[in-house]
């Protein structure tokens, strides 16, 4: 855990609307599903720093890559910055993916951008099958890098302009087995029905879930979602942080009611 | 740099902010907890809290609303689990508490007073009094005056008392804590406010009506710590979106002997010891102290 | 688009906030100013007013402190002066008018009942009543309802009263002035702010106090709309920090029928018409209209 | 009186910390002395329009160029600024320098950055004496593109390293005459003094005035500047817009008391 001001490698367009940004610094150890809060502007407007997952250690650590989406304010500024600039990172935070049991099978569902925390994880498992789910085949392109893993891909577009027409959790609803154990990364309506589907297949299941973000330490307790307790807990245990308790959670924990 | 606040010695005139810096603990990584004025502890309550549903947070031009649900484990478990770590730190803790009734804040307040590595007591009253029709404390000086005087019998502590912005004439409140017995005044907490999410059309945090903090709400702290100066007889707090030293410094010329880093604390977590290094580098360029420049652009 | 506001018609629910849009021409050649829902003049007084000396503004995070001091060439000259060129313009003119007594809104505004070309009234009560010992009109439930009723008396034109966010409950305004007859309420005016110019040691505006504008003060400006609407039986004007059609929007699903574009004015001088056709935009795609979507977040 | 979104053409530094900016906007006419507001960021902090002195019409019409000194938020992120990038101009505004009767000695009389309204004024005047102040050496580079135009060149340095060593105002008091014309720019102190000389030698004098402004076209009342008042005017004829009324005001008009 530092907070450091790095230069930034690279930044640069990897598909319209997506950049693939490279910084020069190295933390000790990153775990797969680990995130940064990023300072993209010494200015007061945007305030607040923005949370991005760890997309990839760079090879003889020179530094580690971000993927990401250039969806309001504070993506539009990153992606105006250009190599040399720096850049206030804080990281890396939360918790990662628990190593699946021994000769589990081991399904990674990605939706969207939800595919950045799980990146690493097949990077470092060397194995499994990921499940990606987009609109439209535009929205494909970001896996390209994927396909340099050793990692089988299915893929399921919205509109059925890539890969089998339809939704990532009808793939999930083929494959999952009770050996198997899942992780998933997406939007809450994708993330409560892989829930869902893993809990009637018994299949463990672990989503990397995302928050609003103030501190993204656990201080300023904004980040709260809403775990599913019982009677006998207390109260004070409702709610858990995303950024400090996750943002991987086991789905089994959480109160899908609420998110 | 040393200052006196209520009979609290501090290092320097910058405090952390509660419900900013968490238990402190959390800021060990990132930045040099001895070398901060004090720490004040995220808000306690006699009972623990859960909180409120999210979403809890939502940016603003310059700021934030919060709206936390006050969410904390407790006076029992805070004293149990977190003090004895904290003693560690060779920093001044102050407690802050706050409750639904006065009982509430008398009983917090009186198991503090009994346990060592508390420095002192912050009493937070933007909190509405459940038994009296939900009235906030800090907006009547009546029941300022009631929760303060509870307080103040029920500890030997320096009694440090945080008001609430939201009121026509802040002068009226100082005026009423400090008859109630507080040692100091710290201001300003939060400014209700709201931020209304037009695709959903719906307020964008749970609880709809949030705390507005940071650098927007600055200019409205400043002025009011200018006001209280005008009558306070007790040492001032000076808080509200600072984030750089020459914040700071507003709010010590206005006429406070010392200040809180908040929501700055989220933007860099070594944000209030750089705002104290600040000070004092400032200090010395301008062969002056912290308790000299106090109210300097009053004269 | 249209809306009506007190009697007044609208092309849509954009107007100009007093004292930034002078007196609308100013604007002619950057914007059209057939195409703003209504204009509101800078404020308006019974006898000219010089205003204060500078430094009269400065720049805060997200937003600016103004003290102008009202300056103003009075009600005559505004009469005999601009009027006749407003005239020409296809939007209602709506004289903003205040006092440092009853008797002086009272005339200012038979002043205005008389001639051709005024749609309306908007009272500006956050203003002290010298006669009073400064208290101002809007921070006191009291005197803002007899200044309302005062202007009320002394003109048939619409009346809208334009609160003070300095106070502790705006519910308790709103119910004053809506006793005292206004037609509609807007809200808010500026909030009283201070910068420090921490070389010079002193406040930054000669007038030390000045009055806070801008995004900074949307979220407090939002709020204080949503409290109002939970009371008020006349049509409401958002106003503070309206920057965008998405901020306006905020404001028209709080509760307000009507918005008005102060500070935004400077950064953009054609940001009211922008945010009209925001409006315009939203509502078409949506397939409703802003009377439909005014208080959509309450529901 | 244009409000554009323009493009930079180039945005180059001149000497330390001062930059030239040429722009891609050609307003209908300039007189010198006038200004520009710029909007130097989207976004909204710093909020306000910053102003700046017309430098320069560029050759062929090209567009205008601007003079700038780093010295805060604004013009740091202007300096940031890229060739291609645009700006929202607002401009040209206010009134300009008046032209002198024939026959007159032209003096200008340029403190710092002070020099920016006076460059165009010698440009259409093709004649005069400018009189230049900087605290050293350093602060001179900005006038070496004043060695092209034609006109008398005399340079004060408060530390002596170039030119004579003090204050502009003491050259100006060797120079001034009662058939002279002075126009003048700079620091306040600078002008009240400059106003003092050219009033003892009665020479008619021009100055251009500086405030923090938030319009710039007379609306916001923010810039107020106080004027000397004889009994028998109106109150509230007392204070004059720099932006409108001015920035170029007739010395005896200036309650210099209050500047
Ligand atoms: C733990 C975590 C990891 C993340 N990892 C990545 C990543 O690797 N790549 C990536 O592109 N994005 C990631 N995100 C989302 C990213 O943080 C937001 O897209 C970013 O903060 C938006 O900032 P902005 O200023 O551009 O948008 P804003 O202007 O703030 O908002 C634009 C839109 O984005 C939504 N939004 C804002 N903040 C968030 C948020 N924290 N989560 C979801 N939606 C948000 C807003 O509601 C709004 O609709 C992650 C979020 C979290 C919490
Ligand atoms: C009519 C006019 C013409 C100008 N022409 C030029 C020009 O051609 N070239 C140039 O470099 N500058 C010019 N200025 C000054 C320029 O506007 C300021 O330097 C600029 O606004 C500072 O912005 P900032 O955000 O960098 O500084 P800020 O962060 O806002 O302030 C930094 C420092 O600059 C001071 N400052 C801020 N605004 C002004 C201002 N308007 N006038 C004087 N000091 C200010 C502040 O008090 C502070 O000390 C002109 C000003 C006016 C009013
Ligand atoms: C997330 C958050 C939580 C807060 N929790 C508390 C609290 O528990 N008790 C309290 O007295 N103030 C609390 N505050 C208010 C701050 O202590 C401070 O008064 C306020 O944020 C203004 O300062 P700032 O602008 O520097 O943040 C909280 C503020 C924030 C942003
Ligand atoms: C420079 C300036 C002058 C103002 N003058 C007046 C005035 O004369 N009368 C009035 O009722 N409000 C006046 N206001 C307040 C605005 O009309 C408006 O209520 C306030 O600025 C909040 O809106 P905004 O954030 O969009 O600017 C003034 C505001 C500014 C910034
Ligand atoms: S972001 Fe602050 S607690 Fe999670
Ligand atoms: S800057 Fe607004 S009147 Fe001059």
């Amino acid at each position: 855990m530092q907070n450091s001001e790095v230069k930034i490698i690279h930044n640069k367009e990897v598909a319209p609307g997506y950049f693939l940004l490279g910084l020069s610094w190295t933390p000790k150890r990153v775990r797969p599903g680990q995130f940064v809060m990023l300072r993209v502007s010494d200015g007061l407007d945007p305030l607040l720093r923005r949370p991005f997952g760890i997309y990839r250690v760079m090879p003889g650590q020179r530094g580690v890559e971000l993927l990401y989406q250039v969806v309001g304010k504070g993506t539009r500024i990153l992606a105006a910055k250009r190599p040399g600039e720096s850049l206030g990172v804080l990281g890396p935070l939360g918790n990662g993916f628990p190593k699946p049991g021994k000769g589990k099978k081991i399904i990674m569902a990605a939706g969207g951008m939800g595919i950045v925390p799980l990146y690493p994880l097949i990077n470092e498992l060397k194995d499994g099958l990921l499940l990606f789910g987009a609109r439209g085949k535009a929205g494909t392109k970001v896996i390209k890098d994927f396909k340099k893993l050793k990692c089988r891909i299915r893929i399921a577009t919205e509109d059925g302009s890539a890969g089998q027409a339809g939704l990532v959790t009808d793939l999930l609803r083929e494959e999952v087995t009770p050996d198997a154990v899942v992780y998933a990364c997406g939007p809450p309506g994708m993330l409560k029905a892989v829930s869902v589907i893993a809990e009637q297949a018994d299949a463990p299941c672990w989503v990397s879930l995302e928050r609003s973000m103030a501190c993204g330490i656990g201080v300023c307790l904004g980040c709260a979602v809403k775990t599913r307790t019982h009677e006998e807990e207390a109260e004070n245990r409702l709610y858990k942080m995303v950024c400090s308790d996750g943002p991987v959670f086991s789905s089994g924990d959480m109160d899908w009611d609420a998110i | 740099m040393t200052v006196d606040i209520a009979g609290i010695r501090l290092k320097n005139p910058v405090m952390t902010a509660s419900g900013t810096f968490g238990y402190g603990l959390e800021f060990s990584p990132y930045t040099a907890l001895d070398k901060l004025g004090a720490i004040i502890v995220k808000g306690l309550s006699l009972r623990p809290r859960p909180g409120n549903p999210g979403p809890r947070i939502v940016e603003t031009p310059c700021g934030m609303l919060n709206a936390i649900g006050l969410q904390n484990a407790g006076v029992g478990t805070f004293i149990k689990e977190k003090l004895p770590l904290l003693r560690k730190i060779k920093t001044p803790v102050i407690a802050n508490i706050f409750g639904e009734n006065i009982a509430d804040y008398a009983e917090a307040a009186s198991m503090l007073d009994s346990v060592d590595g508390v420095a002192g007591l912050e009493v937070n009253i933007s909190c509405p009094n459940v038994k009296h029709g939900g009235i906030v404390f800090g907006t009547d000086p009546n029941e300022a005056h009631r929760v303060v005087s509870a307080v103040r019998a029920a500890t030997g502590l320096p009694v440090i008392t945080k008001l609430s912005p939201n009121v026509t004439d802040i002068r009226v409140m100082v005026r009423a804590v400090e008859e109630a017995g507080t040692d100091a005044v710290s201001l300003i907490n939060t400014i209700p406010g709201m931020v209304i999410d037009v695709e959903k059309r719906r307020p964008a945090i749970a609880n709809r009506i949030g705390g507005l903090s940071g650098p927007a709400i600055r200019p409205i702290a400043v002025r009011m710590v200018w006001e209280a100066a005008s009558v306070a007889n007790t040492p001032l707090i000076g808080i509200g979106g600072i984030t750089t030293a020459r914040d700071a410094l507003e709010f010590i010329m206005a006429g406070a002997a010392a200040v809180q880093v908040g929501t700055a604390n989220f933007l860099d977590p070594d944000a209030a010891v750089k705002v104290a290094e600040g000070i004092r580098d400032y200090a010395t360029k301008h062969k002056t102290s912290a308790a000299e420049l106090t109210g300097a652009a009053r004269r």
